[in-house]
């Protein structure tokens, strides 16, 4: 049964959390997640001489989408920013004393957020682009985010998605993604896991039409 | 009516086998939780917490007892709603694979598979000997056949007979085949690790462990192809939907452990009795013990005499305050049988059939109840015989 | 402490649990014919039998004691389409019953039978013409939940099964009365339903006990074997304990309902009253006044998420439910509140507030005034402004 | 439903009447029940007609020991034409036992009605 049982540093976290807040014209910035999906984190940045000086971040959604940003923050904070980058949910769940498996994906989402604000204040104040040729190697790094919340272990890892293809230009239908993942009918998750791969892929928009098959072997 | 009585009326239980008295402990837990941290263990708050703390506790508990892991027990309301879940939840939809059971299954999996017959499954019965123990060579033959699920008790409910489940479950698993024991007449009685017996299912009742009625589990090993019979909610991983009878679940948790603390001292108390009792009954001659001699529930005894009515002396025993239960009788309106499956197929001669009590001895017996028992046992069948050939 | 999650559970009442005290240890028996203790058991339980029935209004009729609610559900639906020929059969419902009613549809639906769940309206309420277009000479079942257990709307039974019987008076009807039973005096005579199902621990009774009540005997098959004793639809040792207790425990919801649903109802009124002065942006789920069941406040707390209104609640000894996906066991939205129409954003931050007998209409000021800070402060932290 | 039995009942189960063989008697008639193999004998004294004395020998559940000692109490000093004439339904229901479910009950009083007939 996933009811949830938080330890006390998540606890802690939820109920004073740090660097809560918009930042006045910050130097990054980004918002990740949808509350469609229950969980959304805005992340503001800082930048003086490549550190983060300043982060904050707002939030939509449970006790540990806020637990996590709260961390996150904590532990950018005064980083600089190639550190920051290198930061991952592991971290952010280890300093939290653990996360029951159905919520992982919410430090997941605090993570990203953080570096898509770096690659916000890059684009902005470095002229770096993160265009990033949209194939399946792009697409697999998207789909690691999605996690499986019976397992707290991303799809990909969980060796869960068994096909993967995506057709660029020059091929007959460009823009479609398909996919077979293998859920058992069992699966409490099954909707759940589906519903995040739609809305990651659904974010990128060089996608336009994405065939999720479910397969049971 | 008592005026022919020379001795005091004693009240004494002995029909542990169809169900316990709760002990006092396991009904303090189950009132605890029933009326103060009443919280429901699917909700989140901290009411739902203490709740889901003692559900988790308890699923702990009881999968270390049963040497399994928390995830592979599933609760739900009893022994027989298990072990409908396991035929049901595992026999392959298109019927091209069925069932190998035997002919002294206790009715919750004998009925099933009569209905599962009339559904168009092969069904198989393996014979057992006079003890009641599955012939192995022919339950190996009848492996071959199109069987994809095994499913024999650990002991019987009416002898007490133990099946080989561990070399029967080996034999199974070399043609990939499922197994599943119904082990209700088991647990608290007798070790259990399904590990060790390597069955993939295994079914348990709280009430003949000294629990709380309306709440049981069925084991199933991580892994198991299983669907769910009932549907709803969700609950238990998806097999048994419903809110979890959280207080049921404790007090079946609580139950277990106390009777593995007594079960080596219960086993020697109850030997000690058993021979004492089949003592008188040899002493009271033309009589036969059924059942295996040593693989057998510790005190569960299955007594025929022959000239004597089963129920009448059963009648007899329950006038003088001893509660037993008889195998042969159309005392089950509903079976309206004269003597039970379980005899018919152990193949005992009617004369003895007709004259069989059960006697299941419990942890709240003592010396002077079972002296109170023999006494009262060897007076009815005198009594009784001598009312039909003048002894 | 303020428990004010009563849909979710309740706890065992004094006269309940005195009740069961005497089947623990001492009377412990089954019913066994021919046996002193077996037949005192037998006579146990048809008295639970006879305070069931007529609690219901019936003089006679059949119980069926099951493990639970949703096993109540199950065995009535399984029981009607074990040997149906499932191609030619339909089973109606709507979109918001509860899971042991769409589950068990579903599970049909993938067997090839033809399964409608109708949409409801804005307030939870379905349309008789829209039940009436759905029946066919092919519908097996009809099932209806009479209050539903999260926006607490009250369907209007009667005429519903008035426009059934119109059009065929043999379409069986399974009524779940779970959330009914406390407010709501129930009379089968004129209910004119085929099945009513409920569940012990709603009603201040015990946990994993249910019934199915039926003015008639008969018309279910049994899909759930074993060994016959009392009922060959529960096989199996009976949960005399837990059967006396659902019996008192609707004995004297029945006998109170008056009482209760005047006493919930003041509370009601109070809490929405108080909600919608004190904040804004929320958004009542379910219908308002008569349509609505005295004891269930729903509403949506615009640009937040509901779990952690929860916590923070919780921690304040204050227990309520919401219907966000992050509390719910499979992550998904409730579909209860995307069926009344409701965006994913406005189901997140719903929060069910349901009063029972150990509420007080002095805890819904100290309650507001707690909920206000928390949703002020989680709005001025929330990604989503107005 | 769990069957009770009456006091009458268990009164004529715990103290059987008239139970044991005769020597001298005139007529020995046995009915058994092949069901279960429960069987009563009955020990008949007739003299001018009329049933003198009866003694029987039974193996049986508690409901056959009871209509077999009642049945022997009844049929005492009356003529075998009254003894003919008695119906088995009265036995079952003073003894309040659902004939129905239970046919032995009536046994007893048939294998004397059979046996006194084969006497005409």
């Amino acid at each position: 049964m996933a009811v949830i049982k938080y330890t006390d540093k998540v606890l802690e976290h939820f109920k004073n959390p740090h660097n809560v807040g918009e930042l006045e014209n910050p130097d990054g910035a980004a918002t990740v997640g949808s509350p469609a999906c229950g969980d959304q984190v805005s992340v503001f940045l800082k930048v003086e001489n490549d550190k983060i000086q300043d982060i904050s971040f707002l939030s939509y959604g449970c006790a540990s989408n806020i637990a996590t940003g709260s961390i996150v923050t904590d532990l950018a904070k005064g980083l600089p920013v190639e550190d920051a980058k290198k930061l991952t949910w592991k971290d952010a769940v280890d300093k939290l004393g653990g996360l029951p498996p159905v919520k992982v994906h919410c430090s997941v989402l605090a993570v990203d957020g953080l570096r898509a604000a770096i690659q916000d204040y890059e684009s902005k104040h470095l002229g770096i682009s993160h265009e990033r040729a949209v194939d399946e190697s792009f697409l697999l790094d998207e789909l690691k985010k999605v996690i499986h919340p019976g397992l707290g272990v991303n799809i990909i890892d969980a060796k869960l998605v068994k096909y993967l293809r995506f057709q660029g230009e020059g091929d007959e239908k460009p823009g479609l993604v398909e996919i077979e993942i293998s859920l058992e009918e069992t699966d409490p998750y099954r909707h759940n896991v589906l519903e995040e791969i739609h809305e990651h892929l659904e974010a990128i928009p060089q996608v336009q039409e994405i065939d999720a098959k479910v397969v049971e072997y | 009516m008592q005026r022919w009585l020379n001795t005091e009326i004693m009240e004494v239980y002995m029909d542990h086998s169809a169900t316990t008295p709760v002990f006092p402990e396991v009904a303090r837990v189950v009132y605890e939780l029933m009326t103060r941290s009443f919280g429901n263990a699917s909700s989140l708050h901290f009411k739902g917490q203490q709740a889901k703390e003692a559900l988790d506790k308890a699923r702990e508990d009881m999968s270390l007892a049963l040497g399994c892991e928390p995830e592979e027990l599933v609760f739900c309301s009893g022994g027989t709603e298990a072990d409908n879940l396991a035929l049901f939840g595992t026999l392959p939809e298109n019927r091209s694979r069925g069932l190998l059971t035997t002919g002294i299954e206790h009715e919750a999996v004998l009925e099933t598979a009569h209905h599962l017959e009339k559904e168009g499954f092969p069904v198989f019965y393996a014979p057992v000997d006079a003890y009641g123990q599955v012939d192995l060579q022919a339950f190996e033959k009848l492996l071959s056949g199109p069987v994809s699920l095994v499913s024999i008790m650990m002991a019987n409910n009416e002898v007490g007979t133990i099946q080989p489940i561990a070399q029967m479950a080996q034999m199974a698993h070399e043609r990939g085949i499922l197994v599943h024991s119904d082990a209700v007449q088991a647990i608290g009685k007798v070790p259990i690790n399904v590990k060790e017996l390597g069955v993939d299912l295994l079914s348990g009742a709280a009430h003949k462990f000294y629990g709380p009625k309306g709440v049981g589990f069925l084991y199933v090993k991580r892994g198991t192809p299983i669907h769910p019979v009932v549907f709803g909610g969700g609950h238990e991983r998806g097999l048994r939907s419903g809110t979890e009878n959280v207080p049921g679940i404790v007090g079946m948790a609580r139950a277990l452990s106390i009777c593995l603390q007594h079960m080596k001292q219960n086993t020697q108390r109850y030997r000690m009795w058993t021979t004492r009792i089949l003592k008188a009954c040899e002493q009271l001659g033309e009589f036969r013990a059924n059942g295996h001699p040593e693989q057998r529930i510790p005190g569960t005894l299955s007594l025929s005499f022959r000239d004597v009515n089963g129920e009448s002396l059963m009648e007899w025993l329950s006038f003088n305050g001893i509660a037993v239960s008889t195998a042969s009788a159309c005392q089950s309106h509903a079976a309206r049988r004269s003597i039970s499956h379980v005899l018919q197929q152990l193949g005992l001669e009617r004369p003895f059939a007709n004259g069989t009590i059960r006697v299941a001895l419990g942890h709240d017996n003592d010396d002077e109840q079972v002296q109170y028992f023999i006494s009262r046992l060897e007076e009815g069948v005198r009594r009784l015989r001598s009312m039909n050939h003048g002894a | 402490m303020i428990y004010m999650d009563h849909y979710r559970t309740t706890p065992v009442s004094p006269e309940v649990k005195r009740a069961m005290e005497p089947f623990w240890s001492e009377q412990f028996y089954l019913p066994v014919s021919f046996t002193r203790m077996g037949t005192d058991t037998a006579e146990v339980l048809d008295n639970a039998k006879a305070r069931v029935l007529t609690s219901l209004g019936l003089s006679q009729g059949e119980v069926i004691f099951t493990g639970g609610g949703t096993a109540a559900n199950n065995l009535v639906i399984h029981g009607l389409m074990r040997d149906a020929d499932l191609s030619q059969s339909s089973l109606v419902s709507t979109q918001i019953d509860h899971p042991s009613i769409t589950t068990p549809l579903e599970f049909y639906r993938k067997k090839g039978a033809k399964v409608s769940l109708l949409k409801v309206d804005g307030e939870g309420l379905l349309d008789p013409d829209r039940l009436k277009e759905n029946l066919s000479p092919q519908t097996r079942l009809v099932a209806l939940t009479w209050v539903n257990h999260t926006i607490g709307s009250v369907q209007d039974i009667s005429s519903l099964v008035k426009m059934i019987r119109e059009v065929d008076d043999k379409i069986p009807v399974l009524l779940d009365a779970t959330m009914a039973v406390n407010s709501m005096d129930i009379d089968m005579r004129d209910l004119g339903v085929d099945y009513l199902t409920l569940s012990a621990h709603k009603i201040y009774g015990p946990k994993g006990m249910g019934a199915i009540v039926a003015p008639r005997k008969g018309g279910l098959k049994p899909t759930l074997f074993g060994a016959v004793s009392e009922s060959v639809y529960w096989p199996g040792g009976e949960n005399i304990p837990g059967i006396v207790g659902l019996s008192v425990a609707l004995e004297q919801a029945q006998q109170r309902t008056d009482k209760y649903s005047n006493h919930t109802l003041t509370i009601r009124e109070a809490l929405m009253k108080a909600l919608e002065r004190e904040i804004p942006d929320i958004v009542l789920n379910g219908p308002r006044g008569e349509k609505r069941v005295s004891d269930n406040v729903n509403y949506s707390f615009r640009f937040i998420e509901g779990e952690s209104v929860m916590m923070f609640l919780d921690f304040e000894n204050i227990v309520v439910a919401t219907g966000s996906a992050c509390a719910s066991s499979d992550l998904k939205v409730n579909y209860i509140l995307s069926a009344i129409g409701r965006d994913h954003e406005m189901a997140h931050g719903s929060l069910r507030i349901t009063p029972g007998w150990s509420n007080s209409l002095d805890e819904v000021e100290p309650l507001v005034e707690t909920l206000k800070p928390i949703v002020e402060r989680l709005r001025a932290q929330s990604t989503i402004k107005k | 439903m769990a069957h009770k039995y009456s006091p009458i009942l268990l009164d004529h189960f715990m103290n059987p009447r008239n139970i044991g063989a005769m020597e001298d008697y005139t007529l020995q008639v046995t009915g058994e029940n092949p069901r279960d193999g429960d069987y009563v004998r009955f020990f008949l004294k007739v003299e001018e007609d009329t049933v003198k004395d009866v003694s029987f020998q039974v193996k049986g559940c508690p409901r056959f020991i009871a209509a077999s000692s009642f049945t022997s109490e009844k049929i005492k000093n009356h003529t075998i034409s009254e003894i003919l004439s008695m119906d088995p339904v009265e036995i079952q229901e003073t003894l309040e036992i659902e004939e129905e479910v239970f046919a032995c009950v009536s046994l007893p009083l048939k294998t004397i009605q059979k046996a006194l007939l084969g006497t005409r």
